[in-house]
């Protein structure tokens, strides 16, 4: 079992998801932006950052970066992805993940403890999980307004692609949604920071259900 | 030749714009009133080396449309810079 | 009649003597373009002409202290073979003029001094000072500035942990935006911005480099000094224009100059801050006792047509100074290059030259190209290190007698305490949220609590269970009725503010906001302040490792009240479990711990505190400055919280210190973060709700018999002054308030004053 | 009667502009070649009640100094948002 790290210049939470990761006794590595593969990786995770400063916007400038393609390859023979944060941002303008993230409604950043309910329990993120728990793990973000068209919601919905609500909407997301899935749920994304939520010490473990559930064999290898 | 280019970005229709509600908001209070509808975009300027006009603003348009916006929830448009 | 145009060293900011002073080192006449460069290195903000004799006092030394003040930053060995750096600065005058950019260059400024010390920065605090909200220009303020240390220190990836919120009339047009960084390090990779080697390299990384924030110096944009006619208007193109900071760029360079740093390339770097690119060389040429050839040709410019002294002395953000063997450049080269950070040759160090007293002269020459004209050259330390210092008058104020003796009493105020109390309560989590505290996974108490702590870990540092603690304090009120005790007894509130995360405090640093140094009055303050820092930090054994000094802070002819700002750096040896905080639980006892009366006459002094400030009373008596049962009572506080920090059983469940707004408000904070009220018994008079003094400490335990046992053997006095329990906070018959009703005005206190949502 | 107008807010001219050179070097990579100074700008588009189209253009204009822009770094101007 290994997982990458996607490192673009700009990213800033990768050595706090390499981190969560080698905690749970996980092998994990960089992968620096400029590579065009990601073999040998059971699991890629985009981290939280300002990939690009976050100009033009969150993950527009990211998303060309090549590392991408070969993500979107990974992706779609059924490798696990996940992006947490900017990673999310990332994932929408790559057209990964439905949607896109807003400025927040308040208009500032956000650095808070938020509490979600797991709503699907079907991707690559919240398959330790169950459906109905409560999980608190913070938000630290200036972009994280979930937005997509009427159409969009309702195939989220059909699809059973929303996978985590807040329970008290932070930053005007539709919905409360705070992360969604592709629908063959291997590709996952969420605004708030599982990997910040690892242990008591810094005031929540309740992230480690997602990640460990996150790095565990892959989805089909068994 | 080189043309200077405006590439305008706004919001599509009917995704919420917080920005622009938050300013209008914030209106009355300084003593402006009358003002509706207002809604944040972005506008990018830059100078395009083409042939003609016409074909900067087809390669604004490309790359409005591939980069500086966002089609999920943004349209754009490019049109001449140059003082009219 | 037409007056006679200013002498060119006048425009900047030279006076006569200090020109004779020129000529006599040059033994010539300066040219225009040196005349520049020492305007801007004998300017306060770069020399500290006014400050540096009485710095002097402040004790720098310790064991632990591997680099002490007059580098980029401080240092000290925290032990595991890690070394942790420490700095703070000002910016005040950028920021009054637009808060955003003010502010968030202040953060990448300050970024710059620790990491140029081949620090990885690890955590941001930012005290913050403005006028009073019921004006918009100030909610204007303090929104832009609150914004910027958001959007620079977030993007940038560097948590900020916590700061200072103070509000008050004497800042109203000079808001005071002072921000620290602490950052850590493998003990043996400490570098120091030094130039030697002749043929070594210099090399400019970051940015290219713009017309921004030509401070003084833009005065030669219309002394004709380009060699055009005087008239040259001041348009757009040419007028010194705000810094704006990029904080990705930021993010690249910290990266690259670490990577550098870790990989041997590099011999010290140096960053470019105020006075720029002739900052950066005649320091480090300086250091190093070398001469440095500067070629303003092969630095990059972002605009077309700077002069030579706009290129030597731009204010231009997020740039570096390399200094590297030529060997390592094509390394060096390709390193940038993976970061998207330029690099460029622009000086070459050079043998000194000989002067005609046979002395070695590290000469600075600035050039048209390494081998073309030579357009300014100055000895590199005459520049850097031999500014002239000044002993200005000092003159205690008249008016202070009188004000000392303006005591406020509560006696007129008796029975108002409830709203007196609600009126005292501010969150600042409406400025915090804004701020990432979380990057790196180290912050156990991030802000909103009497110091923050983190652990003391990060990308490339040695393991440790070890813990590092910060705050920052200030207290102008007290400083402005007695500047040396009032100093004294911030640097003890800092030490209090620790002790509550079981930290003790091993480095200082401070930002000395002042008024105009011409003002004998403020000269005195500023010399005092200093005395009663070097006081404290004498009878607390913490060594000064850095400061700053930012003087001229007035308007109108109106000093601010003396602000010196200090940061604590402090070590928890055994960081596994978190500190206790403000969460008491029902049923548990409250002590109050420390001596219960201020010593002096006074036992209860409201003089300086918020209570009295908010009704309009600056005068009064503070408190003295009486060390020793201080450093009893924090030594206790910081042991029985260090051991709950080593993960051993405790009877303590919460701790808090008494500071701005005395007891009464310590004990609604802590009722108001947990929702639990309390039964307190009653106190001894209306003033004890209110005065401030350090040295009480408010803690919860769940074995009295076993906490007082204990405290006995430490010599600390304490008393059971009531029981957590109950929907409601009540102080004896004084104060009764219902908890939720005084959370939620706590919670939106700030939000409301600044007309904006929570 | 109610106007549409745009209010475009730029950069002063020699104020750094990050957004912009970032944009501009990431285009190479995407194969956009020969574009140059590239500016980063907002703008915001609302509807005006005023008496005439030139006296919501002079509400827009004083609603741009006030609030939608930052005069010490930026520049403001109002146009119709009529479709021409
Ligand atoms: N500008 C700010 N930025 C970040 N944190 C702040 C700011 N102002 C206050 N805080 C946090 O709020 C808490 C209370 O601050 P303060 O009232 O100054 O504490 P004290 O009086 O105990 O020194 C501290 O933890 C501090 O770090
Ligand atoms: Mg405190």
């Amino acid at each position: 079992m290994k997982i990458g790290v996607v490192v673009f210049p700009g990213s800033n939470c990768e050595y706090d998801a390499l981190n969560a990761v080698q905690s749970l006794g996980v092998e994990a590595e960089f992968i620096w932006h400029t590579n065009t593969d990601v073999e040998g990786f059971d699991g890629v995770i985009l981290p939280g950052g300002f990939a690009h400063g976050d100009y033009l916007r969150p993950g527009a400038i990211a998303r060309f970066s090549p590392v991408m393609e070969a993500v979107a390859r990974f992706a779609s023979s059924g490798g696990a992805v996940l992006g947490i944060c900017n990673g999310f941002q990332v994932l929408t303008e790559a057209g990964l993940l439905p949607g896109a993230l807003q400025k927040n409604a308040g208009l500032t950043f956000l650095c808070q403890p938020t509490t979600l309910v797991v709503e699907s329990t079907a991707s690559v993120l919240t398959r330790g999980a169950t459906k109905g728990q409560e999980l608190v793990v913070p938000i630290n973000h200036f972009s994280g307004a979930y937005t997509c068209d009427d159409a969009t919601l309702a195939s989220l919905e059909a699809n059973d692609q929303i996978v985590l609500r807040y329970t008290q909407n932070p930053n005007g997301s539709r919905d409360d949604i705070a992360g969604v899935r592709n629908v063959e749920g291997n590709v996952v994304g969420l605004m708030p920071h599982p990997e910040r939520a690892m242990s008591t010490l810094l005031g929540s473990a309740d992230g480690r259900v997602l990640l460990e559930g996150f790095v565990r064999a892959p989805v089909g290898a068994h | 030749m080189n043309y200077p280019v405006i590439v305008d970005v706004t919001l599509r229709h009917g995704i919420a714009d917080p920005e622009g509600a938050t300013i209008e908001r914030a209106l009355p209070a300084l003593g402006f009133t009358g003002v509706t509808n207002m809604r944040a975009g972005k506008s990018f300027r830059m100078d395009i080396d083409a042939e003609s006009e016409s074909a900067a603003l087809e390669k604004a348009a490309a790359l409005a449309q591939r980069l500086l916006s966002n089609p999920v929830i943004e349209n754009a448009s490019a049109r001449s810079g140059a003082k009219g | 009649m037409t007056q006679a145009p200013e002498p060119l060293h006048r425009a900047l900011g030279l006076n006569d003597e200090e020109l004779e002073q020129i000529v006599a080192v040059l033994n010539r006449e300066p040219n225009p373009l040196e005349l520049a460069l020492y305007g801007v290195m004998w300017s306060e903000h770069c020399s500290y002409k006014s400050s540096r004799i009485h710095l002097r006092r402040l004790p720098s030394d310790g064991a632990h202290v591997l680099v002490g003040p007059g580098e980029n930053a401080g240092v000290i060995d925290a032990g595991d073979g890690i070394a942790v750096a420490i700095r703070i600065e000002s910016h005040n005058h950028p920021s009054a003029i637009e808060p955003y950019q003010g502010a968030a260059t202040g953060v990448g400024g300050i970024l710059r001094d620790v990491f140029t010390m081949g620090a990885r920065p690890l955590a941001l605090m930012d005290p913050l000072f403005f006028g009073e909200l019921d004006d918009a220009r100030q909610r204007w303020l303090v929104e832009g500035v609150v914004a910027g240390i958001s959007g620079y220190g977030n993007s940038v990836g560097v948590p900020t942990v916590g700061g200072e919120l103070t509000f008050d009339e004497c800042y109203a047009s000079n808001p005071l935006v002072n921000v620290l960084c602490c950052g850590a390090l493998p003990r043996e990779r400490l570098v120091l911005g030094v130039a030697s080697g002749v043929g070594n390299l210099a090399v400019l990384l970051g940015s290219s480099t713009g017309r921004d924030g030509i401070g003084g110096v833009s005065v030669l944009a219309s002394a004709g000094f380009s060699g055009e006619d005087g008239a040259e208007s001041l348009d757009d193109a040419k007028r010194p224009s705000v810094q704006v900071g990029d904080p990705y760029e930021e993010k690249r360079l910290i990266e690259a100059c670490l990577e550098l740093l870790d990989r041997g390339l590099v011999l010290g770097i140096q960053d470019l801050g105020g006075a720029g690119l002739i900052c950066a060389t005649c320091e480090t040429a300086a250091r190093g006792g070398v001469g440095m050839d500067v070629d303003i040709t092969a630095v990059p410019l972002r605009e077309a047509g700077m002069q030579p002294y706009e290129i030597m002395t731009s204010e231009s953000q997020e740039r570096m100074l390399a200094i590297i063997k030529p060997q390592n450049w094509d390394d060096v080269a390709r390193l940038c290059a993976k970061w998207e950070v330029r690099a460029s040759i622009v000086g070459h160090v050079v043998e000194p030259s000989i002067d005609a007293h046979g002395n070695a002269v590290g000469m600075l020459r600035v050039r048209r190209g390494f081998d073309g004209e030579i357009l300014g050259e100055v000895p590199a330390r005459s520049l850097a290190d031999e500014a002239p210092l000044y002993d200005r008058p000092r003159l205690r104020p008249s008016s202070l007698d009188a004000m000392r003796l303006d005591e406020p009493t509560s006696e007129e105020l008796r029975g108002l305490a409830n709203e007196q109390l609600l009126e005292l309560l501010i969150d600042p989590a409406w400025v915090y949220r804004q701020y990432d505290s979380q990057l790196f996974l180290n912050t156990v108490v991030g802000p909103g609590r009497d110091a923050s702590l983190l652990r003391l870990a990060g990308p490339g540092l040695p393991a440790s269970n070890r813990g590092i603690a910060l705050s920052t304090d200030s207290n102008p009120r007290w400083c402005a009725l007695d500047p040396r005790v009032g100093t004294a007894l911030s640097v003890a509130e800092s030490i209090a503010n620790l002790a509550c995360v079981g930290a003790s405090p091993k480095a200082l640093v401070n930002c000395l906001n002042f008024g105009n140094p011409e003002h004998p009055e403020v000269m005195w303050q500023l010399s005092e302040s200093i005395d009663g820092m070097a006081e404290a930090c004498r009878a607390f054994e913490v060594p000064v490792v850095g400061g700053n000094v930012s003087l001229y802070n007035e308007s109108g002819g109106n000093d601010i009240d003396p602000t010196p700002v200090v940061g604590l750096l402090g070590v928890v040896d055994s960081l596994l479990a978190p500190p206790p905080g403000w969460n008491w639980t029902s049923g548990d006892a409250v002590m109050l711990v420390g001596v219960r009366h201020a010593g002096g006459a006074n036992p209860f002094p409201l003089a300086g505190t918020r209570w009295a400030t908010q009704r309009g009373r600056r005068g009064g008596t503070i408190a003295p400055f009486e060390p020793r049962a201080l450093k009893e009572t924090f030594a206790f506080v910081a042991r029985e919280i260090s051991v709950i920090c080593a993960g051993a059983p405790s009877d303590v469940t919460a701790v808090h210190d008494v500071g701005s707004g005395g007891l009464a408000t310590a004990l609604a904070e802590m009722a108001s973060e947990t929702g639990l009220g309390a039964q307190v018994l009653e106190l001894e008079s209306h003033a004890e709700l209110f005065a401030e003094f350090p040295g009480r400490f408010v803690m919860t335990t769940n074995d009295v018999e076993g906490f007082i046992a204990r405290a006995a053997r430490a010599g600390v006095a304490v008393e059971m002054v009531g029981t957590v329990g109950g929907t409601a906070l009540a102080i004896g018959s004084s104060i009764d308030l219902d908890v939720t009703q005084l959370s939620a005005r706590r919670r939106h206190a700030l939000a409301d004053a600044l007309h904006t949502a929570l």
